[in-house]
Order: C-alpha cells, then structure tokens, then sequence
C-alpha cells in the first residue's frame, strides 16, 4: 500500500463520449503529465504516473471496472464463485500478447506467481496475498483459490497491479521488465526517454476495439503553469493534474476546457497518535472543530472535490451516507481543549511534503488553530523524506492522500485504519482500536453485500468519533483538454482512458 | 675610518647563499633556481658604512634581507655580535631585532598607510618593549625633531607627506629602537636629487651622533661614494670587488668595476672620460656562466676566464677583487 | 647647514606613482565625496537603505499581518486596500514583502558574513604563508570553486534540509571561495609591500602582521566584494526557495512567494510580480552601490 | 606549451578527487539509511541488512570512499533509487539537452556581451554606454527564474512567438537560452567595457598612438585583443555559473536536462542520482576551465610558461 | 652645439592643465623653449614639474578628459600644431615626429612581434605592403644593434630583455626617419651598463638621422653626457633655458645651481651636501610670486609677490628676479657661483 498524490476516480460523464464519428482517426495523441513513470511494471508500481502508462494501455486485467466501478469482463469473459475460496475464470480466446505470445492460462498463473514471489518482493502483493493457489484447468480456464474467503477478490484483480504479463517477457527480461512491458492492450510500448517521455504505439492485433490514434506520448512537464500553457497552445492535447489554482484559467479559456471527475481518494489531515497531545481524543476531535473544511474546500481546493463527510467517498462502495462531517465550531473546539487540559493551547507541527495544495492546506490549518491556541509549525520536505518520516512515526500532524485503486472499501479501511497496517502501509497516525480491527478483518471475509455494508457502517462511525484524522475533502481529478480532442474520459481510479480519443 | 684591522667585526658574513626555487615541469617540482646571492663573505666594523654596489637583480637587497632574516637564506653564516642570526629560530630572532634595523627605497610601500606617523615610530618600541610604555610618547616626538619633523605630525597618516619626509619617518622608525646596524636598502633611491641631499645629510648627521652602522645598498655610484667608508662591488650574485672607496673609485681593479664608474655620465662639462661600453645584458642568475661569471661581457675575457672560477685576491690593504686577469 | 625642520604643509600628489591612502576619517570621507558623484552609487545607496529602513519598521508600516490568510479575499489585484494585492490565500502581498525583506536581508548578510569570515581567514593564511600551505588551502578553495553555480549551495541543502538557517549556510560557504581568491590576491601583492617587511623587522609576530597590518589595507575590496556578494547570496537564496529548498512557509521569503506565484502567472501576475522586482531591486541597488564603491576606492579610476 | 596541458591535467586530478570527496561527504550527511531506501518500503529487516551488505555501507567511511572512486573511474556511477536504472544511463540521457541548452546560452552571453561590451567601451560616457551598462545592471540583478517566466507570460502566451516549453527544436531553445544567458552577457559586457577602457589606458596603447595609428584600428587591433585575456577566464567562470543555472531555467521551461535531473532526483531523496549528476556536472566545468585556462595562455603569452 | 640654426621646433607659452575633482591642475603652466634642426635639447626638472606633459602635448597626445591644452603655440616648422585636426596630427606623429617612452616593458604590444609593431608605423606613414614593411623593420633592428634582428622581429616583446625592448622602442621612433625625435626618460628603467650602450646609440642614430631630439630626464649627468641645450623646469615652469656648457659653468637660476649642488659626485669627495631645503610645492597648492621662492636661499620679498620673466642672460635664459631691477643687493649668485667653481 502507499500513500499517493491526491488520485482520483470517478464515473466522470466525458463530453464526447462515445461519439467517435466526430473525431478523425489516426495522429499522435500528446499528454502532458507531472510526473516521468519510475518503472513499467505492475508489480512494482506504487505510483500512479506509471500504472496511468501501462493500466488498460499495454496491460489488461481479468476484469476491469466501468466507469460506474462495476466489474466488467476483460481478459476474462466470464467468471464464476465456486466456493467461499475458489474462484474459476474463462479466459478470452485469439487474444496475443505484443510479442506475439498467445494469451492463455499459464500467462496468467506466471504473472501472479510472480507478484506472490518474495523474490519480486513486490509493494502490491498484499492485494493478492490471499491467493494460495493459481490452478491451471485448461488452457482458457484459470481458478484462483484464497486462503480465506475474500470479498473484494474481483476489485482487486481489476487494480492495475492485476496486469497480465506476457509470460515469455518476464523469463526474458526478469527485474528489468520495468523498462521492456509486454502485454495485451491496445497499445504498445515503443520509447521510453526517461525524465521527458513515454511513447506508445497502437497495437494493431488487439482484440477489442481498436485505438483511435496511432500514438501516445506522454511528456513529462513538471511545472504546472507550463502544463496547462502546452494544452493551451496546442502542443499538448490533454493535461494532468490541473493544481486546483489554475481551475478558472482553463476553464474561461477558448482553447480548452477542465473535465472534472469524480476521485475515489481522500485527502485528510492526520494525527500522530503516538504523540501527545494527539493520545487524547478531545485534543483531535477538538482540533477537528476548529478546522474549517469548508472554508478551505473552497479557498484552498478552489471547490474542486466535494465535502468528506466520511473517511471515504460515496464513490467507494462501502461508504457511510449516514455520517455528517464534525462541522466547524471554534467554541466547543476551545472547550474540549479546555476538558483535555489544554486550555492555553500548545506547540505542534503540521508536516507534509511539497505539494503545493497540501502546503497550503497546512498553511490555512496552521492559521486557523492559533484562533484556539494552538501554535503550529509547518514543516515541507521532499516526498522520500516524508514518507520516510511518517513512516517511522516522527510527525506530530500530518496532510496526505489516499487514493483508492481499486474502488472498495476494503483499500481504505484496512490500509488507513488497521493496527497491522501502522506506518509503511498506510497507517500513518497509528491509530489502533480493536473493535475497528476486527470489523475490518470481518469486512474482508463477508460475501454478503449488505452485511459487509453494515460492518463498514460500523468501522466508519467508530473512526470518525476516534478522530485520528480530519477528512479534508474527497478527491475530484481535473484534466485539461484541447479543443480538438474528443471521446476522453477519466477512469475514477485517476487512470486516463485513452481508447476512444480522437484528435484532430 | 676606524681601525677595521684590530677590532672585532659587528657583521661577518661568511659563504653566504640565498637560492630561490624555481618551480615548473609537469609535477610543479623545483626544477631550477635563481642563484639571487652565491657564496659571499664580508664584514662590518661598528661605526662604519659599507655599501654594496651593482647592477639591478644582482643580489644587493637579497644580501640585506638574508642579513635581516626577511628570507632564510640557503646557507652561510651570518655573525652578528657574536651570534650567527642565520641559526636562529623566529623567537630568538626577535631579541636580536632590537639592533638591526632597515629603511626601504620606496618611501610610499614602506610606511603603513593606515597608522599614524605616531603609531609607526611607536610600533617597535611597543613590540620590543624597548621603551617604558609612558616613555614612549615623548621619546616619538624626540625621534621625529631628530629627523627634522614637527612634533605635531605624530597624528597624520603617511599620505600627508612629500617623499623625503616620508623616508625621515622611516629613519625615525628605526632609531626608534637603538639599532646597532641600519641597512638601508636603497634608501635614497626615489627621491629627487634636492630631497636625496637632504636625506644623504640627515643619515650622516644620525651616525655622527648614535654612532651607527649603515649597510647602504645602492645602484647609485655618487651617492656611494658620498656615504661609505668601504664599498662592496657585486655581479650576478658575487663579490667581484671589495675595499675602501677612495683606493676602489680611484684605483678600480675589476674590469667590472671600472666599467661601471666609466659608464656613469657625470654632471659636469668637463670632458667626458673614456668610456668602456660593455656588450650585451647582464646574464639571467638562473643559469650563471661557467668560469668568471663576467667573462661574457669582460673586454678583458681569455679562455680560461670561462672555466675558473676567480678567487679574491688581494689589491692593497683591505682592497680585493675577484679577476685572474689584471 | 643644520638640519631644518620641515613644516609639513598641505600636500598633494606629488609623484604620479602616488596612490591615494588616507587616515581613517579622512578616507572615509573622500571614498563617501566620490562616492557622492557617481549618481548611481547614489541611487544604490538609496535602495539599499530604503530597504534596511523597511526591513527594520517593517512592524509599523506593514498595513496588514504578513500571515494573516483570509481566503475570501484572495487573489485580488492591486487595490486601494491592497497596495500589491492579494495572494493565493489572501494575505497581503505588501505586507509580506515588507516583512519579506527582513528575512532576505538577514539571509544574505548572515551568509555573507559567514561566507567572508571563512573566506577571509583562509585567504590571508594562504596568502602570507604560502607555500605548501598555500596549496593546500587553494586546492581545497579550486575544489568548492568546482561546483558550478549554485550547485554546491544545492548538495548542501539536500543533506541539511531545506531551512533558512541551513540556506544561510549553504550560500555561506558558497560565498568562502569569492572571498578566499579575493583575499589572496590581494595579501600576495600587500605583504610585498615593504612596509610589511619594515614591521616584521621590527620583529612582530606573524598575527600581529595579518591583522593589524595588512587586513586594514586590503579591506576596500573585500568590503566592494562584500556588497556584490551581498547581492549574488540573495539572489541564491531566493533561487533556493524557488525550488523549494529554502525558506518555508507562511514565511514570506521573497524567492518563496514567487515561486508560489508563478502557478498564478495568468490569473494574477501580481503575486510574482512584485517579489521579483523586490529581488532585481535590492540586487541591482547593492550592484550599484558595489560598483560605485569600487571605483570610489579604486585610485586608478579617477578621472 | 605542452607541458602546461598536461600539468594542467594532472592538476584536474586532485580537484576531481576533491570534488568527488566533498559530495560523498555532503551525502553522508543525509538523514535516512539509502539501503531503507533502495530497498523499498516493504523491504524486511533481513533484506535490508544483506542490501547494506552487498552495497557496502557496513565498511569504514574510506574505503566506501575508496570503493566509489573506483567505480566512478569505470563508469559506475551506481544504481538510481528511484527507477532502477544506472545513474550514468539517467545521467547521459539528458546530458545532450544540458549541453546543447548551455551551448546556446554560453553563444548568447558571450556574443551579446561582446559586442555590448565593445559597443559600451569605445563610445563611453554616450548614450548608448550609458544605457548598455544600465541594461547590463538589470542583467545582473533580474533573478533568471523570474525573469524566464516573465519571458513565457510575454512571449510565448501573450504573443505565442515561442513554445512555453519542451525541447526539440531551435525555437524550444530560445527563451531558455536568453534566460540563461542574460547575466553571463551582463556580466561579460561590463568586463569587456572595464577591460577595454583599461587596456585603453595602457603605455602601448600611447605608443601606438603617437605611432599615428587610427583611433578606430586602435581599438580592434591594439586594444582588443589585449581585452578579451580577462574577458576570456570570466566567460570560464560564467560557464559555471550557467551550468548552475540550468537547474532553475530547466524547471521553468520543463527541459529534461541534468540541472532538472538534479532537482527531482534531491526531491526523491534518489542519492546515486544526486551524487553522480552534481558530479558530472561539476567535471564538466572543470574541464571547460581548463581550456579557457589554456585559451588563457595562448592568448596571454606574457604569463610565465615555465 | 648646432651646426644648422634652423628652428625646428619653437613653443611658446604653452600651458597645460588638468581638470582633476573639480580642481585645476596647471600641470604644465607657461613653457617656452626652441629646438633646432639636428640639435638635442635637454629638459631636466624633478618629478612632477611637468616635463612629461610637455612633450605629450607636443604630440597631442595629452590625456583627455582631464588634461587639456589651455594656451600658448607649438610651431613645428613654422606651423602651429594646436591648429591642426586630428586627421593632420596622425600624419605627423610617428612620421615628423616620433616618441620614445620612458618605460620599454610598458610601451609596446604584448600580443604583437615586435617586427609587426615596427612595421605597423612604416606602413601607415611611407605606404609600404606587409612584407615590404616587415623587411624595413628587420633593418631597423639591425641598425639599433640587435643581434640576429631577423629572428627577433618575429618575437613578442616580452622574449626580450629591457635593454633590447627599449632599442625596439627606438628603432619604432626612427622608423620613419623623424625629424624630431622625443625621448622622455628614455634611459631611466635601465642599469648604468645598458644606459651606456643606450645612450651611445642615440647619439649615434642622430649623427645618422640628423634629428633633433626633445630628451627628458631628470638626471644632469645624462644632459651633460648627450645634449646641446638645456631647459630647467621647476613646478610647470621654463626657470632657465641655456647650453650645456654654461649651465655647468655659471647656472642663471638659483634653483638650477641648487640642484648642481645637491648632487653626489662620483669624482670628489663632498663632505656635506649642499642640498635645497624644503620639497617640492604640489601643483594644486603652488605659492604665488616666484615658485621656487619658498625654497630660495636668496628670495626676497618681491620674489614671494611677483613671478619673474623668463629674462635673456648672458646669452641663457632665467626666470630669477635678481636679474631685474627690482631685486636689492648684490647678485647672490655670482659670489656662490665662484666658490662653486671654486671647489672644482
Ligand atoms: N622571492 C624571490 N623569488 C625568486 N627570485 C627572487 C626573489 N627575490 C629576488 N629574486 C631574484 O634574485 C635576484 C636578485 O634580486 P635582488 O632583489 O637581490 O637584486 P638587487 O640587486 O636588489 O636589484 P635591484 O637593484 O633591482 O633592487 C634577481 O634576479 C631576482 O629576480
Ligand atoms: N592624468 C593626470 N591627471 C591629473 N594630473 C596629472 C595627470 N598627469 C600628470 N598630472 C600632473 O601633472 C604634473 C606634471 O606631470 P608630468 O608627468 O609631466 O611630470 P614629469 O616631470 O614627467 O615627472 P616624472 O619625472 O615623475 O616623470 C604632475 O604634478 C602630475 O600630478
Ligand atoms: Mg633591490
Ligand atoms: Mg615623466
């Protein structure tokens, strides 16, 4: 697991969807992105620059999930429940790998006894941990038998670490697949200049519907102005993310427009538990009343996200609808703080890395905690050194993001609120209450919807009375598109979806 | 001129070199280097001047720091008062400094330019503790009348001053102290002859008085001539001629120094003396000829010039010089 | 004929080699006379002092809190209320960069001193010493001179941390090699000087020698030095906290508003505007002012 | 002549030691264990211990020390954190953008320069030396950050002469290329001016004159020539000085160069990354100012040639 | 002692100031003097009284902006070079009228061979090719004496040694054939050796060339060795104006005879110096009334109010009130200048 930029899902409505008569086929589609991708590898991707490069582009999945995060065939065309643990998949026929590798069912028992390799010692293996066994019936049937009962098995295969791999590719090129990805998808990787871009071709053999544009290049342009300039004057047609700033620019502007989507991430401020004053419940209940989230939504956010009312969004399936947010009440805040024996306040530091949102989200909290006393300090580092620290446990407060690849609850409860996953994986206030454990080992093994829907219920409210973080906002992803471009949308797990785009 | 043959000389100085590293090649090793001074030896005797005379780059002001210990000369000796200086460490060195003492030739580079006249006369009392600290200020004032300054110039600042006044400061810096020896290095060099009578007076006026010793180096054969009692004639390093100055203006030996004493134009109308041109330039002391180190150069070189090496030899009492030839 | 006592009249030049060195007061006072003509060492001083003056009463004249955010007004324009706007979370531009020009100002003097006091120090014993000592120290002085630019301000921010305490550093000793040559250069040609052998004769010691006697001497170049490097230290600073290896925020460090306000190029120009001329400003008044203090202390330059 | 070159060289070796020395020093003080780090997040104890190990962090400082200059002597410049790749791959595969973006700016700020310089010192005191040298402060004070972006807002979103970024073609270069090299001109204008007007004062140059010498033949024969000796070793350090800046000009107009390399790779704690590239960068300049200082001496025939 | 009367070179109260901080610097403040065809004038004085600057103003080559030429004719052959254009003056310089300077590491072009450099003189002036030129200044070499001038005209200067730099500066001077030649201080950076050689050189070449030569130096020896007349100047000003034999035998102004005096002679034995008291008065500060006055040991008080003519004495030249009516008493100089005689 792994705390991300602010990612997003959504079932973000694209303008022109699906109107592909419009558009001409052919020409070379340009993405001007933030970030270079660090390894083209699903097993190895934490970030989501590279699993934007190669999710649904040159790797495919079992299943995927549709805008709406409902489970559709991919390289799978059916499925079946066998037991509690057994799960058997119909692998699709006359699929061919860009290598020319036939798909079949030892592509997919290698690609996952590759990611459960501790060799590989993969940072997405807990997704699939679960698996004991990858059983090959016949050439087109796979089963996958889990150790326990696992719900949310057929989200997960949809995350982009499901990606199958061409079995001869990783014989071939072992640790360095990185830089060499061979699948199924509709497009294949072609260059790789690192630090300035990625270019794939279309994959003319892929089995489904093919890419509208012969070429994608991502080009890596860090600095955001630039970004959106090169949309601008047209030498970029999409880019991504658009800072929240910048919102007004691209949208008064002729020569493109923001397409806004739904995330299925949050963005919180959390507490270090293992800290005073943040041992104390009143202490961050209080500090989540005298925060105003509104207020910084819409200065700091520029509106661009909805309110997080819950620690996870109505985009994610499990999400509390009943739950209300703490609101903003200085006065109550003063009084709890005054209860926790507080009452002159004291000294504290926000950390968080040097994301420009996140920063200035620290910055407005800073201001607004000295109208109770409290005198913050904020502390910026560089993204390593910040994970490294709040990893170890060395922050007071902090902001971050999470991002939820796979859409179910299960990535934000056990990952942000589980005592197995303080530090490293994503608990990062090491915040531990065992009643929320247990419902969320609970939630893991439930089949039934509804009462899996009624555990989350649960956890939910527990962890909003526990407070260990103010939720900030839930994610919304922003891409600014060229005028000419049609037929984009935006995946709600912040993947670009490039199939049916057209450019002119 | 005082009885030289008796008495103990002040400064004996005996084989005395001083070589500077040249450094070069691809390592920046000493690959050569310049034989300022090689191998010299004379004395002085309390109360008298002796000047050394000769060409620019011969070694005159490298004889004079060796003696100052400014430079640690290469080897020799160098017997003060029946200490050899050139043995001593920097702390020893510094109870010997209240006897030897310097002027310099360029009257703007040797005065600090951000002390006051006062401050520059006092420094050496104040460093040596040579004078009581209360003393200190009235014997400043003594010092500059001495030289023939205002007592009310001690708070100016050297830039006040024309030249020659600014050497009487230097000659005041270094009566401060009661030395026994002065060297003056080109003292009166710079000045424009008015003022260089006025200073050439001055110094002899002090050694009348304080029974100095000068060591006077100089290019300036007149100006010699008028201060010393015996005169040191040098060439690319060595001595070439030594002795008293009427029996060396009046009877040079050395080639090179009658070249020299022909080579200077005289002020008069009188007519001008034969001149004996000498070829070419003085030879670098990098690389100094074999031989006599003159023979390039000498109307009077034979063959054999260019492989021995002259010895000094005896002329009339007291009077030496360095030639196998005349 | 007696020796006369020569009444020391007004003196001028009176050789051409002469150079210009006055007592203490005196000399101020002509650098201050010459200074006084060149009108752009004028209008140096001006800014310079101008700044020290805002940097000090920044507490009084800044009109609002230089933290104070109040999103509801943010990235406004210039107005009647806000003199240079607004930023992005509607603190008072002015007010910030009034405040700004304490922490520049402090970064650059402190680094400079610090930069100048180790660069002093080793430049004189390079100098006077020579020798192997010599080498020594200017092989370690050729090393630090290797990293180009910034580069070396950069390495040492990365293993310190970005703070404003460690920028000061890191331009600190970015700043020791310009004062070590300087330094250098010119004890190599002072303590030829015959002065200096004069005092050594006198049998001072060597520390008593640097300090007393040569550092006086050789201070017009490191002071011009001084005030150009002045202007190149807070011109790396804020290029520091451009990349974000500076200052942190809220403070308003002039290199970090601008970097914060090159996101709002488009839609409010303001923010990065005015920092960035409150940067060209300071430099270019301290480039005057250096430069006309050079030629002020030069004695060749006079017309 | 020959001798120097090579002296010359042999001198590269100390400062390159140095250099390499002062950077490994400088990581050492970075807070954080780069076996944690390399390893990655979900790296057990065990793991990280046999990565100390294999990479040897467990030995004495010198002999890592020893160890890194070795590799750096074979090319090894290591392994980056963050991609996996070798450092010298990541390395040389933006050193062709730096360079080129420095060719350019070094072009801009010596021929600008130049010719301002020249413009400035031979009509002194009018009004073109007046505005020149007033130009060439504000060259030196502009922040260059500051001023490429005012150069995208002006020229490639106002007017959309210029692309806003990106490299590729001379048009990519532009921008970038003034910002860059807009202090260097600055900087090697005044010099010239300075160096000019006192080469103008010199002896000979009183010679030539009473010789009956043209005042304009003066001035680009006798005077000029003897200029650019100082002009020359600033143009060196400017170099420098410009490699420095590819760091901030890089960000601005996104150029995937080193100076960008450098940054991301300080940010992503990648220190393979941080390390090599500070020292390409800085060998780099060492070799450059090695040819100016022979340049320097071909030019200058009165330095002592040993 | 001219053998041709014919004046070359006649300048005529010529004054030279400088324009320093505001203040006024009569550098050069009323020169007079002539020289003939052939003959060689010395011009002697301390540091700082001017001597430079007057020959720089002959060729116009005074420092400007502060210097500038305020007053008074330089008529060379007959015409005033003051009225001339800048355009005429580069004809004549280095072609009429050449300079030796005083410092020969400084005067010359260190990135040029000082064969070009020579040449670069004969090529403008005579119209001569490249080649043509180059070959003319080997020859020039060879006739200042300098062994294996081929081989030397291709070096840059600093290859050489001083002595042997200063004979390319004059063989540049001479190049064209000048008929006046200045040389200020040509001799002074060098030892007594190589002035020798240097000074025998000239008086060769001038035999040759049949120049005149302007020679400044502030050494009397050197006048007595090379020249015809003599011109003293003291503080910007002509003070006497003679042939060589009569200013050794009966020195016109006090300040000359002082001079005479403060010399330390190589031939005789001087117990004490007869030195002038008191320096030099700085060019800004200079007293009203006879400039030397201050340090006159026979100023009277009209000396201190008025400043004297340049008078006709004895066939020299004085500036000195005691040849006027006004001064009182005897002639103090004449009863001196016995016992300096006297002395000899
Ligand atoms: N520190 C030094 N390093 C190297 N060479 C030196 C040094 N000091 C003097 N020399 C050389 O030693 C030789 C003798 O120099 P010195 O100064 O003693 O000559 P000098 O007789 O005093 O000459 P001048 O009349 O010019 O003062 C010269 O060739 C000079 O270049
Ligand atoms: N560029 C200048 N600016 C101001 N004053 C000057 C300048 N050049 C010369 N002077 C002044 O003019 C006066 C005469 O100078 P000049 O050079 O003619 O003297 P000189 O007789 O040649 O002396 P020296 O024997 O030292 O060469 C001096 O007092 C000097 O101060
Ligand atoms: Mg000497
Ligand atoms: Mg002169």
């Amino acid at each position: 697991g792994c705390a991300s930029e602010p990612s997003s899902s959504a079932s973000g409505e694209s303008s022109d969807e699906g109107s592909d008569e419009k558009g001409e086929k052919g020409g070379e589609l340009v993405l001007a992105v933030l970030s270079d991708a660090t390894k083209l590898d699903p097993h190895q991707g934490t970030d989501i620059p590279s699993a934007n490069v190669y999710h649904g582009k040159i790797y495919e999945g079992l299943v995927k999930q549709d805008k709406n995060m409902e489970v559709q065939p991919a390289l799978a065309t059916e499925w079946e429940q066998l037991d509690d643990t057994t799960w058997e998949f119909k692998l699709r026929e006359g699929v061919k790998f860009h290598d020319g590798t036939e798909f079949k069912a030892d592509a997919v028992k290698k690609t996952f006894e590759r990611i459960l390799d501790p060799e590989t010692a993969s940072p997405r293996k807990k997704l699939f941990e679960m698996i004991t066994e990858i059983k090959v019936v016949d050439d087109y049937t796979v089963q996958l038998k889990t150790e326990y009962p696992f719900a949310p098995l057929l989200s997960n295969l949809a995350h982009y670490s499901g990606g199958i791999i061409s079995p001869k590719a990783i014989e071939e090129y072992g640790q360095d697949l990185g830089q060499n990805p061979v699948g199924t998808g509709p497009f294949k990787f072609d260059s790789w200049t690192p630090g300035s871009e990625i270019k794939l071709t279309k994959n003319e053999n892929y089995w489904g519907d093919q890419a509208k544009v012969d070429s994608v290049v991502f080009k890596v342009i860090p600095e955001d102005s630039t970004r959106i300039a090169m949309v601008e004057t047209g030498q970029a047609h999409l880019a991504n993310p658009v800072p929240v700033n910048q919102v007004d620019r691209v949208e008064q502007n002729q020569e493109m427009e923001l397409n806004r989507s739904e995330g299925l991430g949050i963005d919180y401020l959390g507490f270090n538990l293992q800290k005073e004053p943040f041992d104390n419940k009143k202490v961050r209940q209080a500090i989540n009343l005298a925060v105003d989230t509104d207020a910084i939504l819409s200065g700091v956010y520029n509106n661009v996200g909805t309110e997080a009312t819950a620690p996870m969004g109505p985009g994610v399936w499990g999400h509390n609808e009943e739950l209300e947010g703490w609101g903003y009440d200085v006065e109550k805040a003063k009084k709890l703080l005054k209860e926790a024996g507080y009452e002159d306040g004291f000294k504290t530091s926000i950390w968080t890395n040097d994301n420009k949102a996140r920063v200035d989200v620290a910055e407005v909290v800073q201001s607004q905690l000295k109208g109770v006393g409290i005198d913050v300090e904020i502390k910026v580092m560089e993204w390593g050194a910040y994970l490294d620290a709040t990893a170890k446990g060395e922050h007071d407060m902090f902001v971050l993001g999470w991002s939820n690849m796979t859409g179910d609850a299960d990535y934000n409860q056990y990952f942000l609120f589980h005592s197995e996953a303080k530090g490293t994986p994503g608990n990062r206030s090491f915040y531990s209450n065992e009643r929320v454990d247990e419902l969320i080992d609970k939630g893991r093994e439930e089949t039934d919807t509804e009462k899996r829907q009624e555990i989350y219920d649960e956890a939910q409210e527990i962890e909003m009375e526990d407070a260990p973080m103010i939720f900030l906002r839930n994610d919304e992803d922003l891409v600014a598109v060229g005028k000419d471009v049609k037929g984009f949308w935006m995946h709600p797990a912040g993947i670009y979806m490039l199939n049916d785009v057209t450019v002119k | 001129m005082p009885g030289t043959e008796t008495k103990q000389p002040l400064l004996d100085v005996r084989n005395l070199k001083q070589y500077f590293d040249i450094k070069g090649g691809v390592l920046g090793r000493t690959v050569n280097h310049v034989k300022a001074v090689d191998g010299i030896d004379f004395q002085i005797y309390e109360g008298e001047t002796v000047s050394i005379v000769g060409e620019s780059g011969c070694g005159k002001s490298t004889t004079g720091r060796a003696i100052l210990r400014l430079d640690n000369p290469t080897s020799g000796e160098i017997e003060f008062n029946g200490q050899d200086l050139a043995s001593l460490s920097k702390r020893q060195m510094r109870d010997v400094r209240k006897d030897l003492q310097v002027i310099f030739q360029d009257p703007f580079a040797s005065l600090n330019p951000r002390q006051t006249v006062g401050r520059i006369v006092e420094e050496g009392m104040s460093i040596l503790n040579s004078v009581p600290k209360k003393d200190r200020k009235k014997r400043t004032v003594e010092l500059l009348e001495q030289v023939g300054l205002n007592a009310d110039v001690v708070n100016r600042y050297p830039h006040e001053f024309s030249g020659g006044q600014r050497q009487r400061i230097g000659i005041a810096r270094a009566l401060a102290i009661n030395p026994k020896l002065i060297v003056c290095d080109e003292a009166v060099s710079a000045l424009d002859v008015s003022v260089q009578a006025q200073v050439l007076n001055l110094l002899k006026k002090l050694q009348r008085e304080y029974n100095l010793t000068f060591l006077f180096i100089s290019h300036d054969l007149g100006v010699v001539r008028h201060i010393s009692d015996r005169i040191i004639v040098m060439y690319l390093g060595k001595i070439v001629e030594v002795g008293d100055k009427k029996s060396v203006f009046e009877n040079p030996q050395h080639p090179y120094t009658k070249a020299l004493l022909s080579a200077i134009p005289e002020p008069t109308r009188r007519k001008q003396k034969e001149r004996v041109v000498l070829k070419g330039d003085v030879p670098s002391p990098i690389s100094p000829p074999s031989g006599c180190r003159f023979h390039t150069r000498c109307p009077l070189a034979q063959e054999s010039c260019k492989t021995k090496e002259p010895e000094l030899r005896q002329a009339e009492d007291g009077h030496m010089y360095a030639c196998d030839v005349v | 004929m007696s020796q006369p006592v020569v009444q020391v009249e007004e003196q001028g030049p009176h050789t051409s080699s002469q150079k210009k060195k006055s007592s203490k007061l005196g000399r101020w006072l002509q650098v201050y006379k010459q200074l006084k003509k060149n009108k752009m060492a004028v209008v140096g001083a001006w800014i310079i002092g101008f700044y020290f003056l805002v940097a000090i009463l920044a507490p009084w004249i800044a009109p609002y809190d230089p933290l104070k955010i109040d999103l509801v007004n943010k990235l406004q324009g210039p107005s009647l209320d806000h003199w240079m706007g607004t930023d992005d979370k509607g603190r008072d531009v002015l007010s910030r960069l009034i405040y700004g020009s304490q922490l520049s100002l402090a970064v650059g003097s402190v680094s400079v001193l610090i930069g100048a006091f180790f660069g002093i120090t080793l430049g004189l014993i390079a100098g006077y010493y020579g020798k192997w000592i010599d080498t020594v120290i200017m092989r370690f002085i050729d090393i630090l001179l290797a990293f180009p630019g910034i580069l070396l301000a950069l390495a040492i921010i990365s293993a310190l941390g970005p703070s404003l305490i460690n920028v000061m550093i890191a331009v600190g000793i970015f700043s020791v090699p310009t004062f070590a040559r300087i330094v250098r250069g010119s004890m190599l040609g002072e303590k030829k000087k015959e002065y200096v052998d004069a005092i050594r004769a006198l049998g001072a010691s060597d520390f008593h020698i640097i300090v007393v006697h040569i550092l006086p001497n050789i201070f017009s170049p490191i002071i011009v030095q001084g005030t150009l490097r002045l202007a190149t230290a807070i011109l790396t600073a804020a290029g520091l906290s451009f990349l974000g290896m500076g200052a942190q925020p809220p403070s308003p460090e002039w290199g970090a508003m601008l970097s914060d306000g090159r996101n709002f190029l488009w839609s409010a120009p303001h923010i990065a505007t005015f920092p960035g001329l409150a940067i060209a400003l300071i430099v270019l008044g301290l480039n005057l002012f250096g430069d006309g203090l050079r030629d002020a202390l030069d004695p060749r330059s006079k017309k | 002549m020959f001798v120097f070159i090579i002296r010359r060289l042999m001198q590269m070796i100390p400062v390159v030691l140095g250099v390499i020395l002062v950077v490994f020093l400088i990581m050492q003080m970075v807070p954080g264990d780069p076996a944690v780090l390399l390893a990655g997040e979900s790296a057990s104890k065990e793991q990280v211990a046999q990565l100390r190990e294999q990479l040897g962090l467990n030995k004495p400082l010198l002999i890592q020390y020893v160890d890194y200059v070795k590799d750096v002597a074979t090319g090894d410049l290591g392994t980056s954190v963050r991609s996996g790749r070798p450092v010298a791959e990541e390395i040389f595969t933006r050193l062709p953008v730096t360079v080129e973006l420095a060719f350019w700016s070094i072009l801009v700020t010596t021929v600008l320069g130049l010719i301002a310089g020249i413009i400035s010192a031979t009509k002194q005191y009018s009004i073109s030396d007046v505005s020149i040298m007033v130009v060439a402060l504000l060259g030196v004070s502009l922040p260059n950050f500051w001023l490429g972006l005012m150069l995208i807002l002006a020229f490639a979103v106002n007017f959309q002469i210029f692309p806003v970024s990106g490299w590729g073609s001379f048009m990519h270069v532009v921008l970038p290329a003034i910002t860059l090299g807009t202090a260097g001109a600055a900087i090697v204008a005044r010099m010239t001016r300075s160096s000019m007007l006192e080469v103008i004062s010199q002896d000979y140059i009183r010679t030539a004159k009473a010789k009956g010498v043209k005042e304009t033949y003066i001035v680009y024969k006798h005077a000029l020539k003897n200029a650019l000796i100082p002009v020359i070793t600033v143009v060196g350090l400017q170099f420098g000085a410009l490699l420095g800046g590819t760091v901030l000009t890089e960000t601005v107009f996104a150029i995937n160069g080193l100076g960008r390399l450098i940054i991301d790779a300080i940010r992503m704690r990648d220190l393979p990354v941080v390390q090599g590239s500070i020292l390409v960068v800085s060998i780099i300049f060492v070799i450059v100012n090695m040819f100016v200082d022979i340049a320097y001496r071909l030019l200058n025939k009165r330095v002592d040639l040993n | 002692m001219s053998n041709n009367q014919e004046t070359i070179l006649d300048v005529k109260d010529l004054k030279t100031y400088f324009y320093v901080d505001d203040e006024e610097v009569p550098a050069v403040d009323g020169v007079d003097f002539t020289i003939n065809k052939g003959e060689t004038l010395g011009i002697v004085g301390e540091s700082g009284c001017g001597k430079s600057i007057t020959s720089l103003s002959v060729m116009q080559l005074v420092p400007s902006p502060p210097g500038k030429i305020v007053g008074g004719e330089i008529n060379f052959k007959g015409e005033n070079l003051l009225s001339k254009t800048e355009g005429q003056m580069r004809k004549i310089r280095g072609n009429e009228i050449s300079m030796i300077f005083q410092e020969p590491m400084t005067s010359l072009n260190p990135v040029y061979s000082v064969g070009e450099q020579i040449a670069e003189a004969i090529r403008i002036h005579q119209k001569k090719g490249r080649k043509e030129a180059f070959e003319q200044a080997v020859k020039m070499l060879e006739l200042v004496g300098i062994p294996s001038p081929e081989k030397r005209a291709k070096q840059e200067p600093h290859q050489l040694s001083g002595g042997m730099r200063q004979r390319v500066v004059i063989a540049m001077a001479l190049a064209c054939n000048p008929e006046l030649l200045i040389a200020d201080e040509p001799t002074t950076a060098l030892d007594v050796t190589i002035q020798a050689q240097i000074l025998d050189l000239l008086k060769d070449l001038q035999r040759e060339f049949n120049s005149a030569i302007m020679f400044i130096t502030h050494d009397l020896g050197v006048v007595a060795d090379t020249c015809d007349k003599v011109v003293v100047m003291y503080a910007g000003k002509v003070v006497e104006h003679t042939d060589v034999d009569s200013l050794f035998e009966s020195p016109k102004h006090p300040y000359t005879k002082g001079l005479l005096k403060s010399i330390p002679r190589i031939d005789e034995d001087q117990d004490e110096l007869e030195a002038i008291d008191g320096t030099v008065p700085s060019p800004t500060k200079r007293p009203t009334g006879c400039t030397f006055a201050p340090r006159c040991p026979f100023a009277q008080d009209i000396c201190h109010q008025q400043l004297p003519e340049l008078k006709d004495v004895d066939g020299s030249k004085a500036r000195c009130w005691i040849y006027s009516d006004q001064w009182q008493g005897e002639n103090p100089m004449e009863e001196k200048g016995e016992m300096a005689h006297a002395g000899n």
